[in-house]
This record gives C-alpha cells, sequence and structure tokens, in this order.
C-alpha cells in the first residue's frame, strides 16, 4: 500500500520536472532577450533538478543509490546557479544592459550564423 | 529502450559536429566541441564502456576545452570567412564515407555475440582475469597488465606532449606584452563562484583519488584520476588566478610528478626484469603471483595518474601563464 | 531482431558521418584552430567505432561481481585501446595548439593563407 | 712484394700521392712538386716492374672484394693492360716535368688541386687498364671521368665551366645511360663479367643483338669518341694544355679505346665477333670518324681544337683496327695506341710551349716561330710527321700493322680509309709546318724565346721517344702478340 | 637476467626510460652526453641483436610475460634488424656530431627537453620496428610523431612552425588512417598481433572490410612516409628543421613507415587479398615510377641546398617502393638495401650540410661560391655522398641500383622501361647533384663576413666516418645484403 503510494508520488514529482525542464525549453527558445532567457534556462536546473531527483530517490528507496543520487541533486544545485551567475555576470561586463523590456538583443550578440 | 536513446545521441551527435564545422566563432565552436564530448561520453556509457566514458567526459568534455579556451586567450577567436575550394574537399570526403559504408555491409552488426571480437581472445581476457590477477575490473586489468607495455607508451606520449608544449612555448613571446589583469585575479571579485569553487574543490580531488585507487574495482583508474585531479586544480587556478595556482603547485613539482610518473612506471617494469621475470611480468613483484599482480597494478596506476595529473596541469599552465599579447 | 540490426549499422554510418565532417573541417578550413577542432572530431569518430564493436547484447561493463553467475561482458579489449586513444588524441591536440599559439605570436595572425602569403 | 700486391700498390701509389700533393701544397709549391715527382717515379718502378713477369707470360690477378654473388672487384694483368699501364705511368713523369714548367710559366691558380686531381686520375687510369672484369673497369672508368672533371674545369671562368659541364655531361650520361646497361646485359647473359681469352659471350648471342650490345658498348665508351659521342673532345680542350696533353693524348681518349679494344677481345672474342654479321657496321662508324673528323680538322684554324680532332680521327684508327678483328689488326691497334700517344702528347706539349712563351693559339699567327723556338717545333714537326705516318716515326710502324691486318681480311674499306685519311692527314699538318719552317714572320710580333726549360725538355724527350719507337718496338709487339696467340 | 634475452625490450626501454632522466640535467653539455650516451648505448644493442639474428631466426619477446596473441609480443628479425641498425646508427652519429650546430640554434636553457625529446623519438622508432602487435605499432607511432614534431618545432627560423603544423595535421591523419584501419581487421579477426592475423585472416568471409582496411592502412603509412602523391610536408619540414634533425629524420624516419607498409602488404594482406602481385604492380608501382620521376625533376630546378635535397629524398622513397612492388626476392632485399644506403648516403650529405650552415646563413645554391676553399674537406664529404646518392660504382649507392635493376630485369618485358626509368633518375641525380658541387666548388665567393675556416672538429669527424661507410659499404657490402637477403626470403614466405 505505501509503497505505491510512494509510486504515484514519485511519478507525479518525475512528471513535473519533465514539465519544468519542458518549459525551460520553451523559454529557453521563446524568450526575447538574453537575461529573460537565462532566467528560464535557470529554471531546468534548479526545480526540475530538485523535482526529478526527489522522485528518483523515491524509486531507488533507502539504498547507496538513493545516497548517490542525493550526492548528485547536491552537486547540480550549486553548480547550475553558479553557471547562470557567471552567465549573466559575464553579459553584463561585455556590455549587455538589461532592460525590463522585452527589446530582442539580437543584434548585440554573437550568435553563429 | 536503451537503444533508442543511442539513437537520439548518435543524432545529436552528428547535428553537433555539422553544427561546430559551421560555426565561424570558434569559441562557440569550442562549447560545441565539449558538449560533443560529452555526447560521446554518454554514448560510451550505453554501450557499456565505463571507463572509457569516464575518461571521455573528463579529458574530452573537461580538460581539452580548458585548453583550447585558453589558446583562444592567446589568439584569436573569429574564424575568417573563406571562398572557394570547397568543392575539392567535398569529394574527397564523400569518397571517404561512401568506402567505409561500403565498408559496414559485412561488418558484424552492434551487439551480435557470435562477431569474431568476442570469440577469439576477449574470452580469454574475461575469464583468466580472475585466474591470474583476480580484479573485478577486466578492462584495467587488461589495460596495465595484459596489455601493459602499451599504457606504458601511451605514459610516454602524454611525456612527450607535456615537454613538447613546455619546448613549444619555452620561447619567450616575440613583441612587447602586458598582463590582463583580470586574468591574473581569476574570479576573486566574484563572490559566488569564488564560494562555490572553493566547496567544490576538495571533493572533485576526493573523487578524483577515489577513482584512482577504486580502479581495480569499479571504472576508473589512473587516466581518468589524473585527469579529474587536474581539472580540480585547474578550477583554483580560475578562481584564485595563475600567479596563486602556481605558487600552491610549482612548475617543477609538475614537472617532477610527470617525470616521476613515468619513471616509477618504467622502474615497475625494471625490477620485475631483475627480479627474472620479463618486462613488466609483475607476478614475479611477490611470492604470490596474483598479489604480485595487484601490486604491480597498484603502482603504475599510481605512476599514471601521477604522470598524467602532472602533464595536464603543466600544458594548462604552459598555456594559461602566458602573456597575451597587446 | 531486425531494427537493432538497423542501429547496428547506424553507429558505423554515424562513425562514417562523423569522421568525414571532422576531415572536411581538417581539409577545407584555413582557420588552424578550426582544423584542429576537426582533427579532434575525426578521432573521436574513430572511438565511437571501436565502443560500437565491443557491445554484447544483455551483456554489462565488464566488471566482474563476485557470486553473480553466467553474466555477458562487452568486449574488454576495444576500450582498453581507445582509453589511449584518447589521451594520445589530447596530447596531440595540445601540442599543436601550442604550435598555434606560437604561430600567431609570430605571424600575427591563425588564417593559413595569410601565413602563407607572409613567407 | 708479389706481383698480385705490386696491382694494389700500383693503384695506391697515385692515390696516396694525391693525398701527399693536397697536404704538400698547403706547406711548399717545391714540396708539392717534389711529392708529384716521387710518387711518378715510384709508380713507374713498380708498374714497369710487372714487365718482365708478363714477357714470360704471367698474368697476376688479385681479387680485392667480392662485392656481390658474381660481383667482384678484381684485377688482372694481360698485355694490353700492361701496354696501357706502362705508357700511362710512364708519360706521367715526362707530362710532371712538362706540367711544372707549364704552370708556373703561366702563374695558373689551384695548382695544388690541378696536381693532386692529375694523381687521381693516374689512379683511375691504372685502374682501368688492370680490371680484371667489367665492373671493375666500369668503376674506375668512372672515376677517372669525376676525377679529371676539376682538371678539365680548372680556369673555373663560366665558359670553362660550361664545357667543362658537356665534358662531365656527355661522358657520364653516355657510361650510364649505355655502358651499364651493356654490362648489365653482358652479366645477366654471361653470368660473369671476367676477361677471358677469347670472350665469354660466344655462342651466348644472337646475330642482332650482337650488334645491338656492341653498340651499346662502343657508343657507351664515350671516351673513345666515336662520331657521334665526339662533342666532348673539343669542348675539354678549354683545360689547360698538360691536362690536354696527358688525358687527352694519354690517359682519358686511350682508357676509351683501350676498353672497346679489351671488350672486343676479352669479352666478344674477334672469332665470334668476326663472324657474326651484325658487328660489320663498327667498322664502317670508325672508318667514317677518321674521314669526317680529318675533315673537320682542315678547317681549324686553332692549334690546340685542330689537335682535338685528329685526336678523334687517330682513336677511330684504333677502334676500326681492332673491329677489322684479325691478330694482325690488332697488335696494331695497340701498337697505335703507343705511337699516336708520343705524337700526339709531343703535338699538345708543343702547343702548349707556344702558347706559354708567345700566348699564341691561332695557326696563323705561327709564321716562322721556327725560328724564335726551333727546338719546340723541331719535336712539333716530329709528332706531325708521326701523325702522318712518314717514316722514321712511331706512327708508320702501326700504320703497317694496321694495313696489314687490313689485308689479312681483305678488307678494302680499311684500306681505302687508311690511305684517304693519311693524305687528309697531310693536307692539314704540311702546311702548317711549311708556315713555321718557311715563312717569314710578320712584322712587329712581340719578341719571344723558347718555352720555359722543363717544358722544352719534356716535349724533346716525348719526341725522341717517337722516333725511338719506330726503331725499338720489338717488345711491344713481342707482348702484344701474346693477346693473338692461336687466334685468327 | 638473461640478457640477450632481454635485449629486444631493452632496445626500446633504454632509450625511452631514459629520456625523462635527461629532462633533469640542466647544467650545459650534460643532457647532450647523456642522450648520446643512450643512442651509442642502443646502438650496440641493435648490433647485438643484427649478429643474434645474422642466421635468419627470429628473437621473440613475451611482454609481461603473457602469452603472444593474448600480451603484446616482440619480434626482431632480419628486416627489423636492418631497419633498427640504421634508425640507432642515424640517432647515435646525429647526436655525436650534434653539440655544435645545436648550440647554435636552440638555446642553452631549452636543450634538455630537445635531447630528450630526440630520445623519444628514438625509442619510438625502435618501438615501431620491434614490435609485433598492430595496436602496439600505433602507440609508438604517436610517441615518435609528437616528439619529432617537437624536434622539427626547434628550428630558428619561424618557417619551421606552419611546417610543422602541416605535418602534424597529416601525420595524426595518417596514424588516425591507420587506426582504423587496424579496427576493421580486428573487427573481422578479433586479433591485434601480427602472426595471429596474419593466420586469422586467412578464413575471413566477408572480404570487404578487410580490403577497406588494406586501403586505409597503406594511405595511412604512406601518408606518414612520404609517398609521393602525399609527400607534401616533407620539403618544409625538413628544410626548416635545425641541421641535426634533419640528419636523423631524413636518415630513418620514413622508412620505419614503409617498413610497417611492407610489413602489413607482406605479412598481412598478401595471404588474403587476391592478386597481390597485381594490385602491387597497378598501384604502387605506378606510384613510384611518378614519384621518382617527378620529385628528381623537382629537385633539379630547386634553388635550396635543404629543400633540393629533400625532394631527392620522396625521388628515394620512390626507389624503395619500386623494389617491394616487384614482389620478388630480389626485389624485397633490393629494396632493403636501399633503405640502408640511402640511410648512409642522405644522412652523410645532411651532415655536410649542417658543417656548411655552420658558417653559412643563407642555404640557397647561389650563396655557397667558395666553400671548397673554405671548408676543403666538408666538400669533399659532400662530394663522396652525392656519388653515393648517383649510384657511381664503388660507392654504398650502386649496390642497391644494381640489384634494383637486376630486380627489374627479373621482371620480363617491362623490366627494360623500368631499368630505363632507373638510369634517366639516376641522371637526373646527378644534374641535381652537379648543380651542388659546381656551387661548391666553381662559384666565386660571395664577398660578406663569412669566416674562411672548416666546420668545428667534432661535426666534421662524424661527417668524414659517415663519407668514407658510404665508400666502405660500397665495396664490402656482405653484413647489410646479408640481412637483406635473408629479410626478403622471411618477408616472401612468410607471406606464402
Amino acid at each position: 500500500m505505501i509503497d505505491i503510494a510512494l509510486d504515484i508520488l514519485s511519478w507525479i514529482l518525475l512528471v513535473l520536472g519533465g514539465a519544468c525542464v519542458l518549459i525551460g525549453g520553451i523559454g529557453g527558445l521563446r524568450l526575447p532577450n538574453f537575461y529573460t532567457r537565462i532566467h528560464a534556462a535557470s529554471l531546468t536546473d534548479t526545480m526540475a533538478t530538485i523535482l526529478i531527483f526527489v522522485g528518483m530517490m523515491l524509486q531507488a528507496g533507502l539504498t547507496l543509490a538513493t545516497l548517490k543520487l542525493f550526492a548528485i541533486m547536491l552537486f547540480l544545485l550549486l553548480t547550475g546557479p553558479t553557471a547562470t551567475y557567471a552567465l549573466a555576470n559575464a553579459a553584463l561586463l561585455s556590455g549587455l544592459k538589461p532592460d525590463a523590456g522585452t527589446a530582442s538583443d539580437k543584434p548585440k550578440e554573437n550568435t553563429p550564423e | 529502450m536503451i537503444f533508442i536513446f543511442g539513437l537520439f545521441l548518435l543524432t545529436l551527435l552528428v547535428i553537433t559536429a555539422i553544427a561546430i564545422v559551421r560555426t565561424k566563432d570558434l569559441f562557440v565552436a569550442v562549447m560545441l566541441t565539449s558538449i560533443f564530448s560529452l555526447l560521446m561520453a554518454a554514448n560510451f556509457f550505453i554501450l557499456d564502456a565505463a571507463d572509457v566514458a569516464l575518461t571521455e567526459a573528463a579529458v574530452g568534455a573537461g580538460v581539452t576545452t580548458v585548453i583550447f579556451l585558453c589558446a583562444l586567450a592567446l589568439t584569436d577567436d573569429k574564424e575568417k570567412p573563406r571562398q572557394g575550394g570547397r568543392w575539392v574537399a567535398f569529394g574527397t570526403v564523400g569518397v571517404l564515407a561512401l568506402l567505409i559504408i561500403y565498408a559496414t555491409f559485412d561488418k558484424p552488426r552492434l551487439g551480435d555475440p557470435d562477431a569474431p571480437v568476442h570469440q577469439h581472445i576477449a574470452p580469454w581476457y574475461i575469464e583468466k582475469t580472475t585466474e591470474y590477477i583476480d580484479i573485478p575490473n577486466v578492462v584495467t586489468a587488461i589495460l596495465s597488465s595484459f596489455r601493459g607495455y602499451d599504457t606504458l607508451g601511451e605514459v610516454f606520449v602524454v611525456f612527450a606532449a607535456c615537454i613538447g608544449v613546455l619546448f613549444i612555448l619555452g620561447v619567450s613571446p616575440p613583441r612587447k606584452t602586458r598582463k590582463v589583469t583580470e586574468k591574473n585575479s581569476g574570479l576573486r571579485h566574484h563572490l559566488i563562484p569564488q564560494v562555490v569553487g572553493r566547496l567544490l574543490i576538495p571533493f572533485i580531488v576526493l573523487f578524483g583519488l577515489y577513482v584512482q585507487f577504486h580502479g581495480e574495482y569499479g571504472p576508473g583508474g589512473g587516466f581518468q584520476a589524473g585527469a579529474i585531479i587536474a581539472t580540480g586544480v585547474i578550477l583554483y587556478a580560475l578562481l584564485e588566478g595563475e600567479s596563486e595556482a602556481l605558487r600552491a603547485i610549482p612548475r617543477g613539482v609538475l614537472l617532477g610528478m610527470v617525470i616521476g610518473g613515468a619513471l616509477l612506471y618504467g622502474g615497475v617494469g625494471v625490477a620485475c626484469m631483475f627480479m627474472g621475470g620479463a618486462f613488466l611480468d609483475y607476478s614475479v613483484l611477490a611470492v604470490d603471483p596474483i598479489f604480485g599482480q595487484q601490486l604491480g597494478i597498484l603502482i603504475i596506476e599510481a605512476g599514471v595518474g601521477m604522470a598524467v595529473c602532472g602533464a595536464l596541469l603543466a600544458i594548462f599552465h604552459a598555456f594559461a601563464a602566458r602573456e597575451v599579447l597587446s | 531482431m531486425n531494427f537493432l540490426e538497423l542501429l547496428g549499422y547506424f553507429n558505423y554510418w554515424v562513425f562514417a558521418i562523423i569522421l568525414t565532417v571532422g576531415l572536411y573541417a581538417v581539409i577545407n578550413k584555413t582557420n588552424l584552430i578550426k582544423k584542429l577542432i576537426g582533427l579532434s572530431i575525426f578521432q573521436s569518430a574513430v572511438f565511437l567505432m571501436y565502443i560500437t564493436m565491443d557491445k554484447v547484447e544483455g551483456g554489462t561493463a565488464p566488471i566482474i561481481q563476485k557470486g553473480v553467475e553466467d553474466q555477458i561482458f562487452s568486449n574488454p579489449l576495444p576500450q582498453v585501446l581507445i582509453l589511449t586513444a584518447i589521451v594520445v588524441g589530447v596530447s596531440t591536440l595540445s601540442l599543436g595548439l601550442a604550435m598555434v599559439v606560437r604561430i600567431s605570436e609570430c605571424y600575427g595572425t591563425i588564417e593559413e593563407n595569410e601565413i602563407l602569403d607572409a613567407d | 712484394m708479389t706481383p698480385e700486391t705490386a696491382i694494389l700498390v700500383a693503384i695506391g701509389i697515385p692515390l696516396v700521392g694525391a693525398l701527399a700533393i693536397a697536404l704538400a701544397g698547403r706547406i711548399s709549391p717545391n714540396l708539392r712538386e717534389a711529392a708529384t715527382a716521387v710518387t711518378s717515379i715510384s709508380l713507374i718502378w713498380v708498374v714497369w716492374g710487372l714487365l718482365p713477369i708478363l714477357m714470360d707470360g704471367g698474368r697476376p690477378s688479385i681479387e680485392v672484394s667480392q662485392v656481390m654473388p658474381g660481383l667482384s672487384i678484381a684485377f688482372t694483368v694481360e698485355p694490353l693492360g700492361m701496354l696501357f699501364a706502362a705508357l700511362a705511368s710512364g708519360l706521367w713523369l715526362i707530362n710532371s716535368i712538362y706540367s711544372v714548367g707549364y704552370m708556373r710559366g703561366n702563374k695558373e691558380q689551384n695548382q695544388t688541386r690541378f696536381f693532386a686531381c692529375f694523381a687521381l686520375a693516374l689512379s683511375a687510369t691504372i685502374g682501368v687498364a688492370f680490371a680484371g672484369n667489367l665492373f671493375t673497369l666500369f668503376l674506375f672508368y668512372e672515376l677517372l671521368t669525376l676525377s679529371t672533371y676539376p682538371l678539365v674545369a680548372h680556369k673555373g671562368d663560366a665558359a670553362t665551366v660550361r664545357s667543362a659541364r658537356i665534358y662531365l655531361g656527355v661522358l657520364l650520361s653516355t657510361s650510364i645511360g649505355l655502358f651499364l646497361p651493356a654490362i648489365i646485359w653482358t652479366y645477366t647473359v654471361a653470368g660473369t663479367g671476367d676477361f677471358t681469352t677469347g670472350g665469354i659471350l660466344a655462342g651466348k648471342l644472337n646475330d642482332p643483338e650482337i650488334g645491338l650490345l656492341l653498340g651499346l658498348f662502343v657508343f657507351g665508351v664515350g671516351k673513345a669518341a666515336v662520331m657521334p659521342v665526339h662533342k666532348w673532345l673539343p669542348a675539354a680542350m678549354v683545360a689547360p694544355t698538360p691536362v690536354s696533353a696527358l688525358l687527352h693524348a694519354v690517359a682519358v681518349v686511350k682508357a676509351g679505346v683501350f676498353t672497346i679494344t679489351k671488350i672486343i677481345v676479352y669479352i666478344f672474342g674477334i672469332d665470334f665477333l668476326f663472324e657474326a654479321s651484325s658487328s660489320q657496321w663498327l667498322l664502317y662508324a670508325a672508318a667514317f670518324t677518321i674521314i669526317t673528323a680529318s675533315l673537320v680538322a682542315l678547317r681549324q684554324t686553332n692549334i690546340k681544337r685542330l689537335l682535338a680532332y685528329s685526336t678523334i680521327a687517330q682513336l677511330s684508327y684504333v677502334v676500326m683496327a681492332a673491329a677489322i678483328l684479325k691478330p694482325l689488326a690488332e697488335v696494331g691497334a695497340a701498337i697505335h695506341m703507343v705511337a699516336h700517344a708520343f705524337g700526339k702528347i709531343t703535338l699538345f706539349f708543343a702547343a702548349g710551349a707556344i702558347y706559354v712563351a708567345s700566348k699564341k693559339t691561332e695557326i696563323h699567327q705561327l709564321r716562322g716561330i721556327g725560328r724564335r723556338m726551333p727546338w719546340t717545333m723541331a719535336a712539333f714537326t716530329i709528332g706531325a710527321l708521326s701523325m702522318i705516318g712518314v717514316p722514321p716515326t712511331g706512327g708508320f710502324v702501326s700504320k703497317w700493322y694496321i694495313l696489314a691486318g687490313a689485308f689479312e681480311a681483305n678488307n678494302l674499306v680499311a684500306v681505302f680509309t687508311i690511305i684517304a685519311s693519311t693524305v687528309l692527314n697531310a693536307a692539314y699538318f704540311l702546311p702548317i709546318l711549311y708556315m713555321v719552317w718557311f715563312e717569314r714572320e710578320k712584322e712587329g710580333g712581340k719578341e719571344h724565346g723558347e718555352a720555359p726549360f722543363l717544358a722544352v725538355l719534356a716535349l724533346c724527350l716525348t719526341a725522341l721517344l717517337t722516333l725511338a719507337f719506330f726503331l725499338f718496338n720489338g717488345p711491344v709487339i713481342e707482348l702484344e702478340s701474346q693477346v693473338v696467340q692461336g687466334l685468327g | 637476467m638473461d640478457l640477450l634475452a632481454h635485449l629486444p625490450a631493452l632496445q626500446v626501454v633504454v632509450p625511452m626510460l631514459s629520456a625523462p632522466l635527461i629532462v633533469l640535467l640542466q647544467p650545459r653539455g650534460l643532457a647532450w652526453a647523456g642522450a648520446t650516451a643512450v643512442a651509442v648505448l642502443s646502438f650496440a644493442i641493435a648490433v647485438a641483436l643484427a649478429i643474434a639474428v645474422l642466421d635468419g631466426q627470429t628473437l621473440e619477446y613475451a611482454m609481461g610475460g603473457w602469452p603472444a596473441p593474448y600480451g603484446i609480443a616482440l619480434s626482431v628479425d632480419a628486416f627489423s634488424a636492418l631497419v633498427l641498425l640504421v634508425i640507432t646508427g642515424a640517432a647515435a652519429a646525429a647526436l655525436l656530431a650534434a653539440k655544435p650546430s645545436i648550440d647554435q640554434q636552440i638555446e642553452v636553457e631549452r636543450q634538455p627537453l630537445f635531447y630528450s625529446a630526440w630520445l623519444l623519438v628514438l625509442s619510438g622508432l625502435v618501438g615501431i620496428v620491434v614490435s609485433a602487435d598492430a595496436f602496439n605499432i600505433f602507440v609508438f607511432m604517436e610517441i615518435s610523431s609528437l616528439a619529432s614534431y617537437i624536434l622539427i618545432a626547434g628550428g630558428p627560423d619561424r618557417r619551421a612552425l606552419p611546417a610543422v603544423f602541416k605535418y602534424l595535421m597529416m601525420g595524426t591523419i595518417g596514424a588516425t588512417f591507420y587506426l582504423i584501419g587496424v579496427g576493421l581487421i580486428y573487427m573481422m579477426t578479433g586479433t591485434l598481433n601480427l602472426a595471429d592475423m596474419e593466420t586469422r585472416i586467412g578464413d575471413v568471409t566477408d572480404i570487404n572490410p578487410i580490403l577497406v582496411a588494406a586501403g586505409f592502412i597503406t594511405i595511412g603509412l604512406a601518408l606518414k612516409a612520404a609517398v609521393f602523391p602525399l609527400h607534401v610536408w616533407v620539403p618544409n619540414a625538413y628544410t626548416h628543421a635545425p641541421h641535426m634533425v634533419t640528419v636523423f629524420l631524413a636518415a630513418c624516419a620514413t622508412k620505419v613507415a614503409l617498413y610497417v607498409l611492407i610489413r602489413f602488404d607482406y605479412m598481412v594482406f598478401q595471404a588474403t587479398l587476391d592478386a597481390h602481385e597485381i594490385q602491387f604492380a597497378m598501384f604502387m608501382m605506378p606510384l613510384a615510377i611518378l614519384g621518382i620521376l617527378i620529385a628528381s625533376a623537382v629537385a633539379m630546378f630547386e634553388g635550396h641546398l635543404k629543400r633540393l635535397l629533400a625532394s631527392s629524398s620522396i625521388a628515394q622513397i620512390g626507389y624503395i617502393l619500386l623494389g617491394v612492388s616487384f614482389v620478388s626476392i630480389a626485389g624485397l632485399s633490393a629494396s632493403a638495401m636501399h633503405i640502408f644506403n640511402h640511410a648512409l648516403a642522405k644522412g652523410g650529405l645532411f651532415l655536410a650540410v649542417a658543417c656548411l650552415a655552420y658558417q653559412y646563413r643563407d642555404l640557397r645554391l647561389d650563396q655557397l661560391g667558395g666553400a671548397s676553399t673554405r671548408m676543403p674537406w666538408t666538400c669533399a664529404a659532400f662530394v663522396v655522398c652525392g656519388l653515393s646518392l648517383i649510384g657511381v660504382p664503388g660507392t654504398a649507392g650502386f649496390i642497391s641500383k644494381w640489384m634494383l635493376i637486376n630486380a627489374a630485369l627479373e621482371t620480363g618485358p617491362w623490366g627494360w622501361g623500368l631499368v630505363a626509368i632507373i638510369l634517366i633518375s639516376s641522371l637526373m641525380a646527378v644534374v641535381y647533384i652537379w648543380r651542388i658541387i659546381e656551387a661548391l666548388y666553381f662559384q666565386a665567393p660571395i664577398e660578406g663576413d663569412v669566416p674562411m675556416s672548416e666546420a668545428p672538429l667534432q661535426l666534421l669527424l662524424v661527417t668524414g666516418l659517415v663519407a668514407l661507410m658510404n665508400i666502405y659499404f660500397g665495396l664490402f657490402p656482405h653484413v647489410p645484403l646479408e640481412l637483406a637477403n635473408s629479410a626478403a626470403a622471411l618477408l616472401l614466405e612468410g607471406s606464402r
């Protein structure tokens, strides 16, 4: 009984996590300018990470695997935001002004043609 | 299921490769190369090659990228457009591709258990490893004992690359140069990365050591460990700046690690010779041949680790510590 | 299993494609760093080929667990070879990059045709 | 010293000499000349020491090294080679005396290189003379070409180097392009290249091939200057006169005809060749060369060039004599080598002496020069007469034998050629002699006397030899008739 | 430990393990001394091996004591012994002479790295030669390649860098092609040991991968061996490398790749590929002939001394390939012989060039006037080696030419045509060598501050020695000849 409940819960978490990843991906594609986009991206590597990993831990139960998963999650949670920060910081240093509006900054960015 | 995943990854690989070739921005190209390596590593993992996956991830995606970035910082990160001449290249590679695809028919399909590859030598390794060496990881057994001579050669390839980079970059840059300030101070002014980095480095090194000494039991070994530890130190260099890192581990020490590692490996081989075995025949190292084998493997893996770590770091520093042309 | 068969060849085809893409970059690009990148792609294609041939259906990574009976292992030998090959590739790459750096210092450019014009 | 070692010593002496000369040259010219003299004298001593053994029919031979199975460096002394070696070594001494006078009289540059290479060339010549098989012969033949190149190019200015290039180009390309294939062919057909009496090819080749192989040999041996490969000889006249004298009257060209004679006698075997109809062309080629060269010589105005063409003609005498393929003619060929050597070297010496004394090179400048340099011109006269073949000179003897051989083979072409060429020789030498002795010198010519003493001494010696050979040619003939014993 | 049994391993291990130690010898001159000592030692080992296999036997060595197809085996037969002699001899001779020239061209503080790289090249090359394992060959190929890139890049001239970069590109592509080929064969046979491949490749049913593998291996090795159409990296690399490095590499580097190529073609593939002879005659022979003629022609019109000799090297590779393509005992022994003799001649020539370069900064022919009076001994040595390259009788070069011609004649009707080609190319060689000799001897000296002195004695002695060896082996070629003959026999009967 209880394990069925856990199973269901974990699947819910997993699906939610997947949804977050999807949203993040769409955001990364659709949002107009740089800062908004990294905002979307950061959604994936924080929220999605947590949800998915917790889900998987519930799947794994109390084993060595859970411990490993936890370690990985911790690692991701540490690095992901840092990377996002570094990215934004670099953009700022390279003279990309954030503006509240949704003006596209295509010309300023250097994208591969 | 897993094969579907493989299909997916392979397709991504192709796309990435083409993107790399097409982009004119070298910086982007390097980043994509790193992604390419990661995809490759994942693919290797799917194909049951855990050790290779680990190496590809650590070396290909990690160290290579960093060295590339250093080189870009020293040269130029834009590729000039080039006109014409591409049809010759297309022709050549097209012929090549057809040749290979022609060769693929007749090849045993993926995972065919009856393929000659799985018939002739591999079974011997798998069954004899327990008997002669008695360590779980067959890859490590082959790498360091059955084909230890190859590995020795490989260590010397790394050594050659190391002294090569030191030799070629040993001459001081020709024109008057200035230091890039932010380059030396690393990211010291950026709090978050610094704190996080500080936090991570010990774990990275620890993990490296784990991989080093757990190599007989799980995936891992000298190369992976060396690369991982090197990345840890490189991260430190990025955070604290070149000069700090060099103060922590001076050049001399790095060179010493390379030479020491190479000589450690070779020394074991010579010792075997003197103890009456063939070159690199570890079984003579101890009374019990199996224990001798394990001992030998332990030592030479340590040597490999030292050499690789030292070499990668020395190469990194040779690039990173070089002043940028004004 | 017909689909698997297709996939098996698919691996080899990807190997062929990546190989040619890399080689194309090496031949056609004038930018030296781009050439090197192409070279590394070219080499990793070969890694893919080797690793592809080591897979056995239902096999696992060749790490023997004590007590577990009749487990199928994938072929360890290609993995060993590729471990070596990867490191060789990195060595070549770093050496090449060192040369590129010196070249750009001596010539002020890393475009092959401009270098040829310089001499 | 056993005769075997004597062979090696004979080849070694000039080598050592060359080294000694090179070193001595750094100290003082006199020391260098002394070294030259010592070398040449000791060489004569060794070589002529072999003569008696040959006279008694001995054939000392030695194998130095079996380079490859069937391909060895070996030496054998047999009459032809003996004669050639003796001739070369003997004339080298006289020539060195002359060259000292000449070179110093002209204050030439790089005299050390000159004398050293000279010694080297001699060593090669002796090697050619004593070679025991085709391979060894080829080896020293090439060595001779290379070691004489610096001598020809001695002056070193652009024009000289250009004609030296012709010299080297013709000789090397013919030898590599024709001679070497011929040798390889011989080795593959006969399995060996040793010079053996009666030939080694007998019965191993059929008719058309014989002619072809003979052709490869004759034109491959460019030094024999059978037309059309004679171009190098006039070109080489840019060399200092002593070089022209020794090398193009004695060593090089004689090496050529000597090689051909030796090949005809010891590789083909004259009887075998006589039977082969396809070998006849050689005679005609030689005859053609004789006549043409003589005609060209008629129209020369420069002394040395005239002598060059006359040399070409005279060489073809030897070739033709050999091609008559009769014992007497073979002997005649051998003798003609000697006679022509004496005569021609005298002429060259004289030409050189005139140049040294008066810097005159053209024929028309020679009016009445006989009064100024009587000794030189007397010698010149003797040489010229010998070329024509007037008794009492050596030229007469050899022509006699060749004619005899021609009649023996009742080969009318040869007879006719000899007569015609004699007329032509007379036609281009006699006017010079007349001009020299009986015409009056142009007014305002610069005053000059005889050439340096050493030069004059040398050319008088050779002139005397020319005369002496008419009287005392017995031993030579006796020696050479050994070659053809039991043949014909 | 039984020394003789360990010789094959020691041959590789000695230079390899001493390379790291050399790096530590910082004080001036010490690195050179150490490297030279090691090189001479390995030459001694090579001589010992040659003596051991002179009677046609083969020394086997199991690395790590593992039996052959499972572990890595080393094997030394007559052929490999011959090549070993060439490699170690070249390395030792060049090092013995190297010091003055290297001191002139490379800063003192970088020299330890340089000499260490030198030893790595040496160990890599010998490692390739003694190894009997396809993949092991790849590894050592990489060692030698990387190290030789280092050596070439050491040149003071900045043009060395693009040259060596090109070399790196083509070399890596070549090595990777080789790797692909080996992979395909491994895929079909499941083994990496050459002898094992030879036996198992026979009963492979699906031939396509093997054919493609043959193609890849041939192309890859041809790239490294600078076989004619793939030689583009050679001239620049040889020209701008430090002079002593040119001596070393020109004498043996490309030949080792050829050696591997021959090994594969005769030991691994021939059993399988139907009509091996035809394939050779159709494929290798035209390349060889083209290479000989075109490269010689290029050399005839080349104005720079080192570049001229480099293109002549390409032509010489053509000779070796030609002999191989006859697929006969005579042809193979001629090729083996030519590997040896050409190393002698070309090594001597480049040594003489190094001597000249010690006094002359500019090595274009029109700048070398008056060299003969300034450095007579050097020029004499140059002439001797040049004659040997031309193939004048009495020099080493003639022996192999003679053998080659005889082998060509054995091939029947075509024979004379091939002979003609060989002779023509020899004449071309006469031309280009003679251009140099005229420049040295009969060209007016250019006014300048060129000192009127010979090269340093150390350099000169070695040069003279090599020149003399050219003559010695022209008169007494028995030892290499014996090795070459038994090598040819081994290769051919190994394949039948």
